[in-house]
């Protein structure tokens, strides 16, 4: 260990900044979990790292960034003065946005595991990176799935929230069904708290084949509730992010199922696996078996996070602590890497437009079944059932 | 006891009644302390009510209407005892010793603002169910004060000072009480008016009621003072009938600048 | 409490060694503990700053200004937008923060100062909102998508600055900018003549106005003074916390805050910010350091704020100063207990 | 009384309160030195007379001279500061200050110092003789106390004008008395007193010139004795009594 | 070009959320208006309501309908037992009621949210219910969303129920007397304790209960009461305080101001339009649309 490396330790303690209370606590979880299943599976089946022959368990201590940007700021510093090797990013883009500067400010390695905002890796920060593609590619490739369905839809009608992840989302979704040559009836961003009976019935009016939608699992939530209660039946209803967790189930009940959703992981996905976990469906059950709960892809994508500092330490080969040399190290070993998952190939784009950003895993089209169980249902290479499409009209179901 | 129906019966019934066949008990307090947090405003009032009008006059701030507010329950008492004939009223609360007859114009008249003319006299009536009792008793406020008549659905707070201080009167009134503590009914009142509250309190005397009165109208009160008490200090300066006052030119002068 | 009372509490021994004690671990502060701490202690001095901020208009004058918070934001956007927008540097944006809060504050001033009491609260808080929302549309304040602000030169009006852009650097710029807001309410609300006619407007307006009072005048000053304070902190925090975005820095949250703080440490006075924007800050910011992973510290923080309006209504200064003894709550106590008295 | 000059002067002032005029086309003139008593039934207009003057009320008609100058539609602190103090007939102390603060408050142009100031103050509460309570919070003093303190603060004006808006209503006779020696004394140095008061006594010990409102209107003016004769001021306000009704029957 | 077919769906959307506004609107102008508590904890009443909704509905057939009795007895008892707490905080000797009043149930505002968000998670939750599903179509008009419709009519009766409570009977009027001078009133005689408690329980039951609409209507989610306080207060502020039949005007203002905005201006352009014009009806007429309000502060 080297200068400013801090006193001598024999684990490889990571500080994961997320939001554990306030509005994002949910999501917040999701990605807790997601760090702890790797830390807990590498501390259990290997011992931790191993550096030199010597195995280092690995650590990792939370600091909670109370869903509020400047709270964030803080708990990063707070995990930086704690002595840690390197971060864990918080979820949402608002926090992360904030905690990036720390890891710059401070020199820190960065790896976030569920922000998918184009918005921090336009910023071009150098020590952070992400394992969830921005929503910019799932957005468009969700769609592009979606259009490809038959009977071809030849209208969209596209609808978002206005925050900044939301936003990115229906752009990108719009995007697609422009370059697809589908009529865009509408393009529209509205506030959270607005009652969606109105975008329903201008919708409605507009009689468009799909409705896609940009946003969090409330408004998914409000979407489908007005819908229901107003009988606006389009072909299908696309809206990322979180359909396929718990929380939209709980929320819409009875409304749930049809709806078509998009991910970058589902434990039915087929990928190869490596480090870690064989194959995705290890993964869930080990985190089913752990949590009680199927887990989602930030969940996957934050153990992915764990996993790429893993393989990228044992490439580092020092022993913990890390001085700072070897921290701007581990930075040019991760722009290098290339990480065989469960959860899918990890490699970080350098330079470009999403900087640091792992475009690589591929977008799912997924279905909610009769019991809000997804399937995977495009694109046609991935696609593991039959989307029942166009869905049912609400009164016949 | 009388409660309020009896005196529903004596007002209803117009003929008023003899003070021998249906005494009004007398409110007497012993020794009362009381105050405002820490600040003791009087040390040890000892107060009898007599038949007819008991006067009690005093320097601003010597704690006469707190006296008063001791009296109605509003400011509890720290030491002493507070009775209404065989009632202990100490500790008492307010809205309870209304029912046992006793009526509070406090000072500056407190009517309620945003509520009409009649819905005042209505909420005096407050603890009288007989609706026959609360009618008569609405027709005599108003045949004391006429002015009143034309105003019934106004917003009291559209009446001017001394137009308010007739709708109070009126409403302590409608509780149909054998004692009435009327905390200066005639400040702020046009002289004409002046005349009419103390009329009424007249009326209410020969109607056998007993008054408790504070006054800062000296001259006019003692015309129809049966009993005086000078407060200063928040102790009693002087107590006895109105013509032993003459005797005490120094207390005339002192607290009364007569 | 007389004029003369001293301004905090009682303390045992000479007042000024304990101002000279607490100066100078305040001064000696981010050296002591590290990057983490001067953040917390920069954050506590923001906060309390802004509380006082609010408690001039509120605690003082008496009118609830319900949108507060958004004066903040828009020193925040101010000096973000001249950073981002324009490339200037911070002192421009800062110099921007008070020239566009103190015109916005008049302006708003002249209408709605003619209102009082809840009327003032909520159309203050509507206004709050709607530039919230604006904001959220506009281009200039990045919309949607918020503002990043350059980050981290090193040098500061062309001069390098000591500890670079660090937390060190807007520790000690929070410092200077807290300790400015509170001489300035000592010397024109407490010492000043000024603040017996803020004071005396806040009690009865017609009375003032009889007296030669031009409370017109008064209420514009002081709104526009304590809008301009709001907006200096949100510029400095903006440049700090590099990213802004209408949903946080113009979050109504903010105003709550501010008002919190203020009543619960005492309203309309000099110390009470100070102690209720300790107390609400640490409560918040720590309860993770000391409660672990929970929400459970917004319950604690509801209790907390109900039982001190309970049983200390002059809040926290009321305590300090002994206004709030064994036998004040046991009074309390038996006063509550008959309010109950329903049947 | 012809050799003093007017220092105010109303002309046709008028106030309306939707259907109601509460000032019709008042027109009053007040000479310097003097002490003016207004009398009238309740409600007959006379505060709303004040307020009107006093800038609280926008007139609906007429104009307002004080000192030489129009002072229609000032603003009242503009015309505290020119002047012209007010009292209000329900007492409005500032509560959460002491009686020395309240007094402090007080606005001028005069430049005095801090230290004028508050020599001032010692002097004016000394003078009314609450000075033992300078200290207080106002909210917990008596009633004639606060009246005391509302005379007090406007004193604080140096004005030329004082207008008092019931000055001895439930104010203790010894009080009283004094109240109108200080008026008085005040007058003697050369202060202009507007009085509204419904006690005929002080009436008559104070005012040299009585105006007699009724129904919003201006309907008679004369010193005390004549109006007191007055058949019309009889029947509409003062009935059965008289000031001269002073024996006391005991 | 206008679609009429559209133009009247919006209207129809617009009244109908009018009407849950309503539903809120009611009971806070009675609190604000008459009890003079200016209460923050409105929005968590409806929030609790809604989750009352969503935990107790599945022991009823999952039908939220049911569950309203329930909750309207429990609101009107924890209402009665609250209305104490804010009483002595907003008398006595404190320097600023108001704002006593007002940090009071912040406090309780803050301490509903976070129990709820510590006990049931951040998730929303699905208030069931069978009764109240789909929309009835009236051709010509548009679509009437049964749950909806359902709500604004439940809003609409508490209205007048608390109409005629307040202006026709001996206890509103003792509760009107209550706001106009405490103390006078137990001068009266009144039990000012037991008046004010019924006045407060009435309005907690009925805006607990049309938490348990609104649930039905939407969801339940931990963080969705601060949006309802806000309109809450906007609600009287339109209506003009304390002036109940106003309710209805503000909320026909609000519902349609939020719908034709979302339609024909922008979606995004709604809570902007919606603020500027609260703010702008208070300085221009700070007694409400109808001039009627009237609120001593
Ligand atoms: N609510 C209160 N809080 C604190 N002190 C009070 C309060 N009310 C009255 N006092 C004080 O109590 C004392 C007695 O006041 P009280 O009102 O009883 O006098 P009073 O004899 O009725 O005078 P007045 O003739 O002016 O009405 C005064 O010194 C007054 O300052
Ligand atoms: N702000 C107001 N709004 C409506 N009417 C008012 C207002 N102020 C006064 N009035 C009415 O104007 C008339 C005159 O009131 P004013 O207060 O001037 O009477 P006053 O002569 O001072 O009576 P008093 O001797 O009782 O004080 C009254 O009828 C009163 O109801
Ligand atoms: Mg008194
Ligand atoms: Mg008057």
């Amino acid at each position: 260990a080297g200068l400013g490396g801090g006193p001598e330790r024999d684990t490889f303690l990571l500080g994961a900044v997320t939001s554990l209370s306030g509005d994002l606590r949910f999501g917040g979880g999701v990605t807790q979990r997601g760090y702890d299943m790797w830390a807990d599976t590498i501390n259990r089946e290997q011992g931790g790292i191993e550096i030199g022959g010597d195995t280092y368990e690995v650590e990792v201590e939370y600091a909670d960034a109370q869903s509020n940007p400047s709270a964030g700021a803080d708990a990063a510093s707070q995990m930086i003065n704690d002595g840690a090797d390197a971060l864990l990013g918080p979820y949402s883009s608002n926090v992360t946005l904030s905690v990036c500067p720390i890891a710059e400010q401070n020199s820190m390695p960065h790896i976030t595991g569920s922000a998918e905002s184009p918005q921090i890796w336009q910023e071009g920060y150098e020590y952070s990176f992400g394992t969830i593609p921005t929503v910019s590619i799932i957005g468009n490739e969700a769609t592009s799935a979606l259009l490809n369905l038959e009977p071809q839809p030849e209208s969209v009608y596209v609808t978002g929230v206005n925050e900044p992840f939301s936003e990115a989302t229906a752009v990108s979704m719009r995007t697609a069904a422009e370059d697809a040559g589908v009529t865009v009836e509408n393009y529209e961003l509205f506030p959270r708290d607005t009652d969606y009976t109105n975008v329903v019935s201008a919708a409605q009016n507009a009689d468009p084949d799909l409705h896609l939608h940009g946003g969090h699992i409330g408004s998914h939530v409000d979407l489908v509730s007005a819908s229901e209660q107003l009988g606006y039946t389009p072909n299908g209803f696309l809206m990322h992010y979180g359909v396929n967790t718990g929380s939209y189930k709980d929320g819409s009940g009875a409304q749930a199922p049809y709806t078509f959703g998009a991910t970058v992981w589902i434990p039915s996905v087929d990928r190869s696996g490596g480090v870690l976990f064989d194959s995705p469906q290890a993964y869930a059950d080990a985190a089913e078996a752990a949590y009680g709960s199927a887990p989602d892809y930030t969940q996957a994508g934050s153990t992915a996070a764990g996993i790429v500092y893993q393989e990228a330490l044992t490439e580092l080969n020092a022993a913990p602590p890390l001085s700072q040399d070897d921290k701007d190290e581990l930075i040019g070993i991760l722009e290098e890497i290339e990480v065989n998952t469960f959860y899918g190939d990890v490699t970080f784009e350098v330079g470009g437009e999403y900087h640091h950003n792992n475009i690589n895993t591929q977008t799912l089209l997924i279905q909610l079944g009769e019991d809000g169980s997804p399937t995977i249902v495009g694109p046609e290479d991935a696609a593991t059932g039959e989307a029942n499409y166009p869905v049912p009209a609400w009164d016949e179901r | 006891m009388s409660d309020a129906t009896d005196g529903a019966d004596a007002t209803g019934s117009g003929s008023g009644r003899t003070r021998d066949a249906n005494a009004v008990p007398t409110l007497s307090a012993t020794g009362v302390e009381a105050g405002y947090d820490q600040h003791q405003v009087l040390h040890g009032i000892s107060f009898e009510s007599r038949d007819g009008v008991t006067c009690i006059f005093g320097p601003n701030g010597s704690g006469k209407s707190t006296f008063l507010k001791t009296l109605n329950g509003i400011v509890p008492v720290w030491d002493g005892t507070i009775t209404y004939g065989d009632i202990d009223l100490t500790g008492e609360k307010p809205e309870d010793i209304v029912t046992h007859g006793i009526a509070t114009l406090p000072q500056g008249g407190g009517i309620f603002a945003s509520l009409s003319v009649e819905e005042n006299l209505d909420v005096g009536a407050f603890t009288v169910d007989d609706a026959d009792a609360i009618a008569d008793r609405k027709a005599e406020v108003l045949e004391v004060f006429p002015a009143l008549e034309d105003k019934l659905d106004q917003k009291a707070r559209d009446l001017s000072g001394g137009q308010q201080m007739m709708v109070s009167l009126g409403r302590a009134m409608m509780t149909g009480a054998d004692t009435f503590l009327l905390d200066e009914p005639s400040a702020g009142l046009a002289p004409r008016l002046v005349d009419d509250a103390f009329g009424l309190i007249e009326r209410l005397v020969d109607r056998g009621a007993q008054v408790v009165l504070i006054e800062q109208n000296v001259r006019a009160a003692l015309r129809l003072a049966d009993y005086v008490y000078i407060l200063a200090e928040g102790e009693v300066q002087f107590h006895g009938p109105p013509e032993d006052l003459s005797e005490e030119d120094e207390l005339m002068e002192l607290y009364l600048g007569l | 409490m007389s004029a003369s009372a001293p301004v905090i509490g009682r303390l045992p021994g000479d007042q000024r060694y304990w101002f000279a004690a607490i100066a100078v671990l305040l001064l000696a502060w981010p050296f002591l503990f590290g990057s983490f701490w001067a953040r917390i202690g920069l954050g506590a001095l923001m906060w309390i700053g802004l509380a006082q901020s609010w408690n001039m208009i509120g605690g003082y004058a008496g009118y609830l200004d319900f949108g507060h918070g958004a004066y903040f934001g828009i020193g925040g956007f101010a000096a973000g937008i001249a950073m981002v927008q324009f490339g200037y540097p911070f002192v421009v944006g800062f110099a921007l923060a008070i020239v566009v809060a103190a015109v916005l504050a008049y302006l708003v001033a002249v209408p709605t100062l003619r209102l009082t009491g809840a009327y003032f609260a909520i159309a203050t808080w509507a206004l709050a909102e709607s530039l919230k929302q604006a904001a959220l549309i506009l281009e200039i304040t990045g919309g949607t998508f918020g503002l990043s602000l350059p980050r981290s030169p090193d040098t500061f009006i062309g001069i390098a600055v000591p500890f670079a852009i660090s937390e060190t650097f807007f520790y000690y710029v929070m410092l200077v900018l807290c300790t400015a807001t509170m001489l300035l309410t000592y010397y024109l609300f407490e010492r000043h003549e000024f603040g017996y006619r803020v004071k005396a407007l806040r009690d009865d307006q017609d009375a003032a106005e009889s007296l030669g009072i031009d409370t017109t005048r008064v209420k514009r000053q002081v709104y526009v003074l304590s809008c301009v304070v709001a907006a200096t902190f949100g510029s400095v925090y903006a440049w700090y916390i590099v990213f802004i975005h209408p949903n946080d820095v113009l979050a109504p949250i903010i105003t709550d805050r501010m008002v919190i703080m203020a009543l619960l440490g005492g309203l309309g006075t000099l110390t009470g910010p100070i102690f209720g924007g300790l107390l609400v800050f640490l409560l918040q910011r720590l309860s993770s350091v000391f409660l672990g992973s929970s929400t459970f510290y917004l319950p604690l923080i509801g209790v907390l704020i109900m039982v001190t309006v309970l049983f200390a209504p002059s809040g926290i200064i009321g305590i300090l100063r002994g206004e709030v003894g064994r036998d004040d709550v046991r009074k309390n106590l038996k006063e509550l207990g008959e309010k109950f008295d329903l049947l | 009384m012809t050799d003093r000059d007017t220092i105010l002067k109303t002309t046709d002032l008028t106030k309306r309160f939707g259907a109601l005029t509460a000032n019709d086309e008042i027109s009053l003139a007040v000479e310097r030195g003097e002490i003016r008593g207004i009398i009238g039934p309740n409600g007959s207009g006379k505060t709303t007379f004040f307020n009107t003057v006093t800038g609280f009320y926008e007139p609906d008609g007429g104009t307002v001279h004080f000192d030489g100058e129009e002072v229609t539609g000032w603003e009242p602190h503009r015309l505290a500061r020119r002047g012209l103090g007010r009292t209000f007939q329900i007492v409005s102390p500032f509560k959460n200050m002491t009686v020395r603060q309240n007094m402090l408050a007080v606005q001028t142009d005069d430049g005095r110092s801090r230290e004028e100031k508050r020599d001032r103050v010692g002097e004016i509460l000394e003078f009314l003789e609450i000075d033992h309570i300078a200290d207080n919070e106002a909210r917990g003093m008596s009633g004639g106390q606060q009246k005391l303190l509302e005379l007090g603060r406007v004193l604080m004006l140096d004005p030329d004008v004082v207008m008092l808006d019931e000055p001895a209503a439930g104010v203790n006779p010894a009080l009283e008395s004094r109240i109108m020696d200080h008026i008085h004394e005040l007058n003697d140095d050369g202060t202009t007193f507007v009085v509204i008061e419904h006690d005929m006594h002080v009436m008559k010990t104070l005012a040299d010139t009585v105006s007699v409102f009724d129904s919003g209107r201006h309907i008679a003016q004369g010193d005390f004795e004549e109006v007191s004769q007055d058949e019309a001021v009889r029947e509409a306000y003062l009935g059965g009594t008289t000031a001269e009704d002073d024996e006391v029957p005991v | 070009m206008v679609d009429i077919g559209l133009f009247t769906q919006i209207v129809i959307n617009g009244l109908l959320l009018g009407g849950i506004y309503v539903t809120i609107g009611v009971g806070f102008s009675l609190a604000f208006g008459v009890l003079e508590v200016v209460d923050f904890a409105v929005g968590e009443y409806v929030m609790v309501g809604a989750f009352m909704g969503a935990v107790l509905a599945p022991l009823f057939g999952a039908e939220g309908v049911f569950v309203i009795p329930i909750v309207l007895v429990v609101f009107f008892a924890v209402g009665a037992l609250i209305q104490p707490l804010i009483h002595h905080v907003t008398t006595g000797d404190r320097p600023h009621p108001l704002l006593m009043g007002l940090v009071f149930t912040f406090g309780l505002a803050t301490f509903l949210r976070g129990g709820v968000l510590t006990i049931f998670g951040p998730n929303s939750q699905d208030v069931p219910s069978s009764l109240l599903t789909g929309g009835i179509a009236v051709p010509g008009l548009g679509t009437f969303p049964v749950v909806r419709t359902v709500t604004a009519v439940f809003g609409v009766s508490g209205l007048v129920v608390f109409m005629y409570y307040l202006y026709r009977t001996r206890g509103g009027m003792a509760i009107r007397a209550i706001a106009e001078d405490r103390t006078n009133a137990r001068l009266m005689g009144i039990n000012i304790n037991r008046y004010q408690s019924i006045a407060y329980g009435a309005y907690a039951a009925l805006t607990g209960s049309a938490g348990v609409f609104i649930g039905m209507t939407f969801n339940a989610s931990p963080g969705m009461g601060l949006q309802y306080t806000a309109f809450a207060f906007f609600m009287v502020v339109l209506a003009g305080m304390g002036y109940l039949p106003g309710v209805i005007i503000a909320g026909v203002v609000l519902g349609l101001t939020q719908s034709f905005t979302a339609v024909y201006i922008s979606g995004n352009a709604v809570l902007l339009v919606l603020f500027a014009i609260i703010y702008v009806v208070l300085l221009v007429s700070p007694a409400g649309i109808l001039g009627k309000g009237e609120w001593a502060t």
